[in-house]
């Protein structure tokens, strides 16, 4: 059965496949493949990927280490699901793919930073706030990845500022400290990314 | 009066506020009374996971600690975000898979004095609830203003019926119990064939032409199946329809004006709650429009698939609809 | 030490030692082990402690009888390999020296010790562990008699699908009598529904109707159909079986099977049965021309004199006064010696897989539908057409695996569907020219001439793509998907999706144990999978026994299969049948339970618990008994007894004590 | 540590003749290594087990004994391996309130096809046992007597 986030040092001897398995929360099942390419079919952004996640799992197996970590699939994974409860596997796809996300940035192999900042804005967000707080989200995002955008973008955010959807202020919560401390022990027990 | 432990989750604080304040009136009127988390944390939405594992389930577990430590006699969170509510379910689920991933959750809640016993809390989703607590025959007894006339196309999105560790839901591609509840208001509701396909999930933000594709598939299938409006359960579902549809309409050079609210609206709607309390008008793509037909008689061209009934072969009947026909129970 | 010394002093034990060419040796230091039982445990009564190569060779066999006569053994113990494969060889090579077989104990050193373990010395220790518990259990057996029953000619077969129809025919042909039951209206089963069988494209109903009509005609079968067994009593050789005839409400002595009533009947039902839902039957009908029985049956439920208490027009232009509407079920009993199960499989529901849109998108069409489309005789009189009943498809999709080799529905694969499916092209391609795809995870085509098959269907120019379909969809996304349906899959070896526009999608559905398999294992007495097909007793040597002796089964009851398989296993458990009857007796071994009277207190716990309804229980003398030609021998009772009044031959509470004390005995307690 | 990794364990196995005896035989055909700690007793059904042979192995010096059976729904003899279960969970009471850990006594479920899950419960025991020591139940103050009045009661309730 795979293991939660051992330490690096533990896991070194296991091939790439066992490695995401056991980094991989719940009982992945992903040894379990058999390629029959539902995940594939499946998936509404198949088209935007450099391998389905069939292929990526494949590459997995195959021990293609930097080719499946600088694979964008999955960055685009729109965590849907469909693949997962029409898997005749049981694999836990989209939980794969969180985890393969986790060992490209910790290994810098992703490098189109778009998608992995987006992810880290979001996550320094709540670690400020505990909340996520859209609007700084969408402008610090969106100056840095999609300038040309705002223009056109603004009157949606008008749209939304004035009809009271998106708070300029963030809110904190009550207990920062509290949540701030949980998250700095989490790391440290899970140093698995660093 | 029943009693549940209520988990908000940050877009109810803001772009969905008219989800909150719509859903507040229509639990009061079926009875619920719902006890937020005091000083509840983001759930991390899909963001978290993919950048560091253990704080992100350590996140999402703070809440069910602080939400066990002040159960009173309920353990029911209800969380009406899909997000917030696939995360709280699968942290509890995957601590219960995987022991070990408790413990290790359970470590980092030491250092901020709290505990969490996976498996001690049920997390549902508003509709759930709303359909199997509280009954359809409850909801259609609060109607006052039948919503006849009105073409709903339901919308549940995926993290609703998806992965369902539960198995909480009739079915994972085409669930029943939105339809139902919509139909228990009076509307016509259409069988709309995406309505647990994505709306983009976080797209817009990293590849937005991905984005504007399945927001086109979702709006080109509503406007074929004349649907006046779309019934969400999901704050993300909501936001991207709605914020994305002027930028999906350019990149298509399409005209969708499909208004996509939220389904305690239209409950309250029907309830007789007004439209402003309910939030109606903080939409981008008005529902005026299609509020207005509430009332009306419905339109002739009724251009369903089920209602070609032409001389042919017979076709089989559809496994019965009612709600939460899973599995039978296998002893193992 | 709670051992006993010696508690039966005057038994004089041979060991025998087998390295069984190096199996055994290269593991375990077998002289060692003699030689250990020599010194160490003649205070037990062994007398002598031999190695030998090969035991089970002619002469390790002479070795022991050479022993027991010139040493006198009244005990053998052999340590070789599992008792599951020689241990009838040394039981008979002791019953040829004059010692009663059931002296003889084989403890198995080779696969439990030599194959599985690594180092010699543990392995060595073990063996002598091993060895020194059967000494101590075969102390306590006993000599035992095989007991004999005697076996009544007669055999039921259950299901007249072609499997049934092929054991009944074999067993009748070999001048036996056979009850033939089946449920449905005429026998005939699957196969009848067909159009054409793979590999060879024969016509089913071509092939069938003969052996049909032979069964039907057959002196030594009684065929009841319409019928269901109610229950079995009794055991191997002597089982009493209660059929419920149900009421036709059709006299069958009057009836010819004119078919008068039938087109008289002015009720149209969607036969969800025979036609699969893809066509119409009348409220009193025979399933189809060929029928066999020919007489019609009633439907209560639709009939509209049962509704409404009016119409009868049946009676009324039945010219043979054959309708009777007062007629009952009627319960019908005989006695067989033997049964064999072939009560075969149901289709999957395809309804289920939400994302092919079975039963929602109207041109997705099930493997049985199809097989009706494809049939002359049935609702389409042969034309493939879409659900309009006119339109002609210009592109079909045909999907393997459906509800098979998946966890959301069933695990296992169901065999047929490739071959299924690869037909299904070959006739679309055939009657109407269209483009087929076939969408597979992967190409299962073993057995003779199948492979053959697939290439020819490849020549024919059917498209393959190997990926699992995610789903069927009317939503277009491009104006070439308008107006049709749209097969969403990965193409596994491109790596990229694709969406296949067809008008026509077949869903090659997988096979699925009976919806009431369990139930009817139970009231057979046979044990069934926990997916629910029924288990064989070995499924390699064995596969058309079960564990409960006489009852057999043949055909998809006990796994997926094709119509050579199920044919092949019909005749297989006639075979066995066939044997049995004419041995006229059988022994049963003698591993049984029996009630010590004097020590039962009456409680009756026991007799519950019996699976096998085994234990009597005597109102008169307050005593449970048990029959021994009804226990199998599992133990249940002798360990739940609370009075301890249960013995089990062959496996006493003094064998297993024993045994556990000679296993340990290297631990110093 | 060390102490306890030099500790080899002695299982007592029940095993049934129609399914984990032969999934044993199994492993063998298939050359599947496990520890050969484990000593294998024969029965016709999981059924047959009477509680007073598990204590029979645990007065005669065995540290754990491990019962093995058709899995659920499977039984050769239809539904004997629920008592097994039903026992089982008794004598796991009976066994900690007699101060022995519930670990020394395990169930397991093997199919006649079933030799490498076999083998590997087989490993997975051994390895628990080798944590827990050896059962020095004797030194502890149990006496023999309390064995077979033990099992006494199980007997009654067994059924």
């Amino acid at each position: 059965m795979s293991q939660l986030t051992p330490p690096v040092h533990e896991i070194e001897d296991l091939t790439l496949l066992e490695e995401v398995a056991a980094r991989t929360a719940g009982v992945s099942r992903l040894e379990m493949c058999i390629q029959c390419g539902t995940c594939g079919g499946s998936c509404p952004s198949a088209d935007d990927m450099d391998h389905t996640p069939r292929q990526l799992f494949a590459m997995l197996r195959a021990g293609m280490r930097e080719e499946s970590l600088k694979s964008n699939t999955p960055w685009i994974c729109v965590s849907c699901y469909h693949c997962v409860v029409r898997c005749p596997q049981n694999v836990h796809i989209t939980d794969v793919m969180y985890t393969i996300k986790g060992m490209a940035v910790s290994s810098s192999m992703y490098e189109s930073g778009t998608a992995s900042e987006f992810s880290q804005t979001f996550v320094d967000m709540i670690e400020n706030y505990g909340r996520s707080f859209e609007f700084g989200l969408a402008t610090r995002h969106y100056l840095k990845h999609f300038p040309l955008r705002l223009p056109g973008m603004a009157s949606m955010g008008i749209g939304l500022l004035t009809k009271q959807r998106m708070a300029i202020k963030p809110t904190r919560i009550k207990n920062m400290k509290q949540l701030t401390d949980i998250l700095d022990r989490a790391k440290e027990l899970g140093a698995t990314h660093e | 009066m029943s009693e549940y432990i209520f988990y908000p989750g940050c877009s109810l604080e803001s772009s969905a506020k008219s989800y909150h304040d719509s859903l507040n009136i229509v639990c009061e009127k079926v009875g619920i009374t719902l006890n937020e988390i005091d000083d509840w944390n983001c759930c991390g939405a899909t963001e978290y996971f993919g950048i560091n594992l253990t704080p992100a389930y350590a996140l999402i577990t703070r809440n069910l600690a602080l939400a066990a430590e002040k159960a009173n006699g309920t353990n029911t969170v209800v969380a009406p975000c899909s997000a917030c509510y696939l995360n709280l379910a699968k942290a509890d689920y995957y601590m219960r898979e995987q022991p070990k991933l408790g413990t290790q959750v359970n470590l980092a809640l030491e250092a901020g004095g709290l505990s969490y016993k996976p498996g001690s809390l049920e997390i549902r989703h508003l509709l759930d609830v709303l359909i199997y607590d509280i009954g359809l025959d409850t909801i259609k007894s609060n109607v006052v203003r039948p919503l006849t006339g009105l073409r709903v196309a339901p919308y549940l999105g995926c993290m609703v019926p998806r992965p369902d560790y539960e198995k909480r839901w009739s079915d994972h591609e085409h669930p029943v119990e939105l339809d139902l509840l919509l139909e228990a208001l009076g509307a016509e509701v259409i069988d709309f064939p995406l309505k647990t396909h994505c709306c983009g999930g976080h797209m817009p933000h990293i590849g937005p032409e991905t984005a504007y594709e399945m927001l086109h598939r979702l709006l080109t299938s509503a406007d074929e199946h004349k649907a006046d409006i779309m019934a969400t359960v999901c704050p993300m579902c909501q936001m991207n329809v709605d914020a994305y549809q002027g930028e999906t309409n350019q990149y298509f050079g399409t005209n969708h004006k499909m208004p996509i609210v939220f389904f305690t609206q239209l409950i309250g709607l029907a309830f007789g709650a007004t439209p402003k309390e309910l939030g109606f008008g903080s939409e981008l793509v008005s529902a005026k429009k299609a509020l207005a037909k509430i009332g009306t008689a419905p339109p002739k061209t009724k251009k369903t698939r089920k209602s070609k009934k032409k001389a042919g072969l017979p076709m089989p009947q559809p496994l019965p609809t009612g709600i939460r026909i899973n599995e039978e129970e296998v002893i193992r | 030490m709670t051992t006993k010394s010696n508690s039966h002093p005057q038994e004089r034990i041979g060991v025998y030692v087998c390295h069984c060419g190096t199996n055994i040796s290269a593991m375990v230091d077998v002289e060692d082990v003699a030689q250990w039982a020599a010194d160490k445990l003649e205070h037990k009564g062994v007398v002598i402690a031999r190695d030998y190569k090969f035991m089970c060779s002619s002469l390790g066999q002479e070795l022991v009888e050479k022993d027991i006569h010139e040493l006198k053994l009244t005990r053998v113990v052999v340590a070789a390999c599992s008792p599951h494969l020689h241990e009838k060889t040394f039981r008979t090579a002791c019953e040829r020296a004059g010692l009663n077989p059931y002296l003889c104990e084989l403890v198995s050193i080779r696969e439990q010790v030599s194959w599985v373990h690594t180092d010699k010395v543990a392995a060595t220790a073990k063996s002598k562990a091993v060895l020194s518990g059967g000494i101590e259990r075969v102390l306590w057996h006993e000599p035992l008699d095989p007991m004999t029953v005697p076996i009544h000619p007669a055999t039921l077969v259950v299901g007249g699908g072609i499997a049934g129809i092929q054991a009944a025919l074999e067993i009748a042909d070999a001048g036996h009598p056979v009850y033939l039951v089946e449920r449905d209206a005429s026998i005939g089963g699957h196969m009848a529904q067909f159009d054409k069988t793979f590999p060879t494209l024969d016509c089913a109903a071509c092939i069938l109707t003969p052996r049909m009509v032979e069964a039907g005609m057959h002196p030594n079968i009684t065929l009841m159909t319409w019928a269901e067994v109610e229950n079995v009593d009794g055991y191997v050789g002597n089982f009493d079986v209660t059929v419920r005839q149900k009421a036709r409400k059709v006299i069958t002595d009057l009836c010819t099977g004119c078919g008068i009533c039938e087109e008289k009947c002015p009720k149209k039902v969607i036969d969800d049965v025979y036609e699969a839902g893809l066509g119409y039957r009348k409220a009193v009908y025979t399933p189809f021309p060929q029928a066999v029985p020919n007489f019609p049956v009633m439907d209560v439920e639709n009939c509209i004199y049962f509704d409404t208490g009016k119409c009868k027009a049946c009676e009324k232009f039945c010219p043979t006064e054959a309708i009777d509407f007062t007629q009952e079920d009627e319960i019908v009993e005989f006695p067989v010696g033997n049964i064999i199960l072939a009560t075969g499989y149901d289709l999957f529901d395809a309804r289920r897989v939400s994302n092919y849109g079975y039963g929602h998108l109207e041109n997705v069409f099930t493997s049985m539908e199809f097989e009706r489309m494809n049939n002359a005789s049935g609702p389409t009189d042969g034309e493939i057409v879409l659900r309009d009943g006119k339109t002609v498809p210009d592109s079909v999709g045909i999907i393997h695996c459906v509800g098979s080799r998946d966890m959301n529905y069933n695990n296992y694969c169901s065999t047929i569907c490739c071959m299924q499916g690869l037909k299904f092209a070959h006739l679309v391609q055939e009657r109407t020219g269209a483009t087929v795809y076939n969408f597979y995870i992967d190409m299962r085509t073993a057995y003779k001439g199948y492979d053959e098959f697939y290439q020819k269907v490849l020549e024919e120019g059917t498209r393959f793509i190997r990926g699992k379909v995610a789903e069927v969809t009317d939503v277009a996304r491009l104006p070439n998907e308008e107006g049709k349906l749209i097969i969403q899959a990965e193409d596994t070896l491109i790596g990229k999706q694709r969406r296949i526009p067809v008008d026509m999608v077949i869903l090659s559905s997988g096979l699925e144990p009976r919806h009431d398999a369990k139930e009817v294992a139970k009231t057979f007495g046979i044990s069934c999978s926990a997916d629910g097909w029924y288990i064989e007793k070995h499924p390699k040597l064995d596969p058309v026994a079960t564990m409960t002796e006489g009852v057999y089964i043949a055909g998809c009851v006990q796994g997926p299969k094709d119509i050579p398989s199920s044919v092949a296993q019909g005749a297989a458990a006639a075979a066995r049948v066939i044997g049995k009857i004419q041995q006229k007796e059988m022994a049963l071994e003698p591993v049984r339970a029996s009630v010590l009277e004097d020590q039962c207190s009456g409680c009756r716990i026991c007799n519950d618990l019996c699976p096998f309804n085994a234990i009597l229980f005597h109102e008169d003398t307050m005593l449970s008994e048990i029959n021994p030609a009804l226990c199998q021998g599992c133990g249940t009772c002798v360990a739940a007894c609370p009075a301890g009044a249960i013995t089990g031959t062959g496996f006493s509470n003094e064998q297993v004590l024993a045994q556990i004390e000679g296993l340990l005995m290297d631990m110093s307690v | 540590m060390t102490e306890k990794n030099d500790f080899e364990p002695t299982i007592v196995g029940f095993t049934c003749n129609w399914c984990s005896y032969r999934a044993a035989d199994l492993a063998g055909i298939a050359r599947i290594k496990y520890p050969p700690n484990v000593r294998l007793v024969r029965l016709m059904c999981s059924g047959r087990l009477d509680p007073t042979f598990v204590m029979k192995a645990f007065a005669e010096g065995a540290d754990a004994v491990m019962i093995t059976g058709c899995h659920p729904g499977e039984c050769h003899y239809l539904e004997q391996n629920y008592k097994a279960l039903r026992r089982y969970l008794l004598l796991r009471r009976t066994l900690v309130a007699m101060g022995i850990e519930a670990e020394r006594l395990h169930l397991a479920w093997a199919s006649a096809a079933e030799g490498i899950q076999l083998a590997r419960e087989i490993t997975e025991m051994v390895e628990r046992v080798r944590t827990l020591g050896p059962l020095n139940w004797h030194l502890n103050g149990s006496q023999p007597e309390v064995v077979s009045e033990a099992a006494i009661e199980l007997e009654e309730v067994a059924a």
